[in-house]
């Protein structure tokens, strides 16, 4: 056991910090760091230019982009990036379809589209819930008919984040309609946004904000070769996608960010006594939510270290149900010290963006699979409590 | 100690929900209003005529002789039905107007003037202790918000300090920009002087957040009853919701939650109709209140999955309007502060006496 | 609605409050106050003067002790008795076989057996719970067979709290196998414990104490006239024993009592700036735990006040649930208050029994139906969530 | 930053958890002992013989010259089997004889002597800042306790004011009654003067406190394991109780408050033997711990349900560990005040350093 980081280690992250810090453009970290609706120009612009400085898909085969790292290392390219308010590249396209297309696509797949995943010259959206399945995602009853070099698509899919800046919808669909079980006969489908007969429907939250669509596919076709991997397979690989990460779970840097924000915050909400800072109770609040994002923070390093990359990992349900529960916490707090100034919502104070970024993030929990899912897969996947 | 309502009680009940079901806010497909409310003026007028402006004030002072009690019941109707209005807004402007003999508390309960409390102060936290504004020769100077409702408002209400205490002022037609009142010597009309305006400010704010509670309470009343009906009526993994445990037990625990408020929300209305100063009762209320809105809003989302982010359906707004009222009149921080610090005064909460 | 009591229920208010303070006998409520491990004498001698003064079994008929009180005036019967630190009537005489004995049984056994109930003549315990049974109270084993006027019971009861004080117990038996259902086929049956073959054994627990045992049946005879109300009818009475009550469920005015003490003791503890009374983060949780007993007690009014007696009622769950886990909750504040003194345990002193008491009342979310049936009981007879 | 233990740390683990096993509590029908610990020579022996006692202190001054993170793994291992030892109060002394240079040490790690800091007293909450024991010309009068394992003590470390200071004297063969230790112009040798004492305690404290959070995380451990094993083969309506999701969803909750309170006190452990004097991260230590064993204690009584509360059964005993050990060396209010206190000493807690 050390405690410290390696001479390796300490100056990856010296250069991971200088970079964030001084070399990322400053104006794509001030409109980041501003909170409120995700602007898609700045994701961007932002994932361009990582792109080009090789820190776009760290985590990718180096052919396409990623860089031999080890999971320490990828864990402090996060935690500096988060910590200095860069826009973290599209999850859709680093974390989801690229290393789904890197470990199960053609090579005429990979060729075409890894590079404008990468560089975000093509954005991708999820098809995977639809309106009738919710947790239940197996369920899924948008269906996919060959005919000819084509498959033909018609359903629904929703949930759909930033679905209306898309290019690209990386879909499950049902090929197989008579299979025994319903998480057979599922399909990985690549479908170009443009194509005829889809259609967006964007759906607004409580905060306002309208980050996730429903999208509708009425006998839109799609060409046979953008199906991923193997037919009636697309199950193993939507499994592949929600559970092979440990690092990056958990967003831990941007709840540490979010943390030390709110103690700058209190610090400048005066009170009868002096600030918010000097009230014990507030205080020791901010000083719980230190420590239990430390033993986040910890655990992520410690299970990291013995990822078994690539498999469903039960062990990141413990990041993303810590996480999503931790990150809510911190963003409650903002609203208690924004206090009567957060009444007021507005676009461009901490106060005022404090309620709705609360509410916005109680899907933290829901999305991406619910804590229910997740405590499922802990006492199923690692302590064999099977009903 | 009675809990039951009588027949009376029981009209304007029945009415006020009458009036919330016409008046409550239309989901659907497509977009909605979100977050803190506009002034609705149908509403308004509507509420005035059932006569529930008036509710708490004494017939001499303009008002009907009822009590908090009757607002309790109708600020309860307004939340479950997810009404927003400037209610509790009004409830702590027309008792300081009673308290002060004003004779706009006519118009007030009228509906024909919109009187609202300017108590926030940008960079401060929740106090009804101090205020920046400076009053001198019957004009204010300074800035207060952000004031709820204060755009739709004839009249606001400001405490103001002069000669190093506060004193009570009511500005007509205030200018406000992004929901804050700007004082530029401002010509105001001097309500209460200094040795009246702290005790008048917490009986206000006391009726207030009753008034408050009781919202929540109907909030967290519809909340609870929808979730409850979604895991009947919801299907995943082929069967109802109501199918796993997991979530059935935690629908009864945001019952419990529900019912502990209920209790304690109604005997706070008893208490502050027997006594306006009870600032106690009224502060272990807004706890209660606090933890269980907490507990239930962010429940009823939770059980409800991504629907219930939506601001297409009902629940997500519940839990807006829920997060909203814990922060308002203090929060559940500030309560529990304002009780430790006064801990030592009994030895057990007497609650029959 | 009305805050204040009627001038009857104040009078009666201060009728108790007098009775319990000054006519009872102070050195029962000093012997009782000190905690630890129940003692039968004080038990005994307690309940016979209630009983002497009526007060030992007023929601009984009142040909066998009973007074017409209200709702109201029974809750302040009990806060008045808690309050004062009055060993309060042994439960399973006053509020299980009593009860069940006045609504069921037959003109002889109310005869026979409510008079010295009363007076604890008889000190009754339960036997109810198995070994195999838990929550599952229906799958119980013990069986009794008819022979000629007796019944031949075989099996075994366990958590029998002070059984090894009891001079009978009330048991559910099995008397018909082959009923369809396992909760039909069961018998109510009262039974001598000085009977040959009924053998105790008391269960150590964890505070070291030696409240609960197990109790042991081997060709125990039983008269047929110890069978209460109808043969195979038990689970009924079970239920109403279990669920008819709603006030009294949550010991409300013990709570208050052992926090009005927590705040006392805080009071005595010195820290480098005061005492722990001063300090802002025990004594915000005081004040929290004075909103929760508020809170709880106005709930207990509340519904009390439209009280189904004589029915099982799930609003009693509501007050079981939330009883006991405010009733560990205070207990766990007194063990915070006595912090390096209470790592210390003694008979004696506040801080050398509080952790043991806490731990002790681990028990109250457990025994009487577990918290999870009590949830259980909510979610499907109030809620009508049926899965 | 590693968290992965080399060859030589897994053997003395493995010695352990075999020396553990040999001298666990032995449950079973009929009654066994409960509360607090006294004092096992022969597991003290044990421990002593596979080098346990010294492991933390320089070799020159009589230790082993290893550091928190084998101490860590000894105290894990008794921790899980469930073995109350004076392990962590020996800690606390043999820091502060290794900090003094004092001979006792040697014998201390041989286990020949039995040494404990005398450092709560009567009527106070946990202090490190003062004593009342004052102390003149060698010797010392008050009383300090409850002093755990005093009654088995050849010699107590008592800290003592001195000319309005703090300073540390060792005392042989304390008088002890009912758990206090007694001092009555008692002679004592001064091991620290009031310039030192303050810090060395901290570090002594520190180390001691990750002992016990190490202890905490096997019990924790433990009583995690049993519970799981409990809902695979405890039948209940005829099934599994592993079939009832609302239990196995609060098993998952558990295993999430073991995993975080197992990388906090790992790290803590490597934090110390890196700086001995970082006492934030020995409080965040204390405070997770502290949190996930209360969590852990109590879920594991309940779900196991009334056999969790029998002193036959190992589970309720690890809830009394875990309670007890919250409120030594500071419970987690104090060591959330103390970090509050600390908040504006940093913006972020940096862990990669």
């Amino acid at each position: 056991m050390q405690r410290r980081l390696s001479p390796d280690d300490a100056a990856f992250q010296q250069r991971m910090r200088t970079y964030f810090t001084t070399e990322f453009p400053a104006d794509l970290r001030e409109r980041w760091s501003a909170g409120g609706e995700p602007d898609p120009e700045v994701i961007r612009a932002a994932q361009r230019r990582l792109h080009e400085d090789g820190l776009a898909v760290p985590h990718w085969p180096a052919e396409y982009g990623g860089q031999d790292w080890t999971m320490l290392q990828r864990h402090i390219y996060l935690q500096e990036m988060q910590a200095a308010s860069v826009p973290p590249p599209l999850a859709f396209n680093a974390n989801m379809v690229g290393p789904v297309i890197a470990a199960f696509g053609s090579q005429e797949q990979k060729d075409r589209f890894l590079p404008p995943t990468a560089s975000l010259d093509i954005w991708w959206c999820q098809g995977f819930s639809e309106p009738d399945a919710g947790s239940d995602l197996a369920s899924l009853r948008t269906t996919a008919v060959k005919d000819g070099d084509e498959w033909v698509v018609n359903g629904q899919k929703t949930w759909t984040t930033l679905g209306q800046h898309a290019d690209w919808i990386f879909a499950l669909v049902r090929t197989d309609p008579d299979a025994p079980k319903k998480q057979m006969g599922i399909s990985f489908l690549l479908i170009e946004m443009s194509s005829p007969g889809v259609t967006v429907r964007p759906i607004q939250l409580i905060d306002g904000g309208h980050e996730v669509n429903e999208v509708f596919f009425d006998n839109v076709r799609v060409p046979a070769d953008q199906l991923v991997g193997e037919e009636n397979k697309g199950w193993d690989y939507a499994k592949f996608l929600l559970g092979n990460e440990r690092v990056g779970v958990a967003p831990v840097g941007s709840i540490k960010r979010r943390l030390a924000e709110a103690k700058e915050w209190a610090g400048t909400v005066s009170t009868d006594d002096g600030t918010l800072l000097d009230d014990p109770l507030l205080a020791a609040r901010i000083a719980e939510l230190e420590c239990q994002v430390l033993a986040l923070e910890l655990t992520v390093l410690r299970v990291a270290a013995n990822s078994r990359e690539g498999k469903p990992d039960p062990a990141s349900s413990i990041l993303k149900l810590r996480g999503s529960q931790l990150q809510q916490d911190v963003l409650e707090l903002v609203v208690d010290i924004a206090g009567p100034a957060g009444l007021r919502w507005d676009d461009t104070s901490w106060e005022g963006l404090a309620a709705p970024t609360y509410l916005n993030f109680r899907k933290a929990s829901i999305y991406g699979g619910s804590n229910e899912v997740q405590r499922q897969v802990i006492s199923s996947g690692i302590l064999g409590l099977r009903g | 100690m009675d809990f039951s309502i009588d027949s009376e009680q029981k009209a304007l009940r029945d009415a006020v929900r009458e009036l919330a079901s016409r008046h409550a806010p239309q989901h659907g497909q497509g977009d909605a209003p979100v977050g803190p409310a506009t002034h609705d003026a149908d509403t308004w007028s509507a509420l005035a005529e059932v006569g529930a402006l008036g509710l708490p004030y004494p017939e001499d002072a303009g008002g009907f002789g009822a009590s908090a009690v009757e607002v309790a019941v109708v600020a309860s109707e307004l939340g479950r039905a997810g009404v927003l209005t400037a209610y509790a807004e009004s409830l702590v402007a027309g008792s300081l107007l009673a308290q002060a003999g004003h004779e706009l508390l006519g118009d007030l309960t009228e509906g024909s003037a919109l009187v609202v409390p300017a108590l926030a102060e940008p960079g401060r936290a929740w106090s009804l202790a101090s205020s920046s504004v400076q009053a001198e020769d019957s004009t204010l100077t300074g800035r207060k918000g952000p004031v709820p409702y204060a755009d739709a408002a004839s009249h606001v209400i400001v405490p103001a300090t002069e000669d190093g205490a506060l004193a009570l002022y009511l500005v007509e037609s205030p200018t406000v920009e992004n929901g804050h009142v700007v004082l530029d010597s401002t010509k105001a009309t001097r309500l209460l002087d200094a040795s009246a305006t702290a005790g008048a400010l917490a009986q206000a704010v006391n009726l207030g957040t009753v008034a408050l509670c009781a919202e929540a309470l109907g909030t967290m009343d519809a909340a609870t009853t929808m979730t409850v009906e979604y895991l009947k009526t919801r299907k995943q993994f082929g069967v109802p919701l109501m199918t796993f445990q997991t979530l059935t037990q935690r629908a009864a625990d945001m019952y419990v939650s529900l019912e502990l408020a209920r209790s304690t929300v109604q005997f706070a209305a008893m208490a502050i109709a027997d006594n306006p100063e009870d600032s106690a009762t009224v502060s272990r209320t807004k706890v209660v209140t606090g933890q269980s809105g907490r507990h239930i809003g962010q429940e009823a989302i939770q059980l409800h999955g991504g629907i219930g982010m939506t601001a297409e359906y009902a629940v997500g707004h519940l839990t807006t309007r829920l997060t909203a009222i814990e922060r308002t009149y203090g929060d559940t921080r500030q309560h529990l502060a304002a009780l430790a610090a006064g801990l030592s005064d009994h030895g057990q909460v007497d609650v029959l006496a």
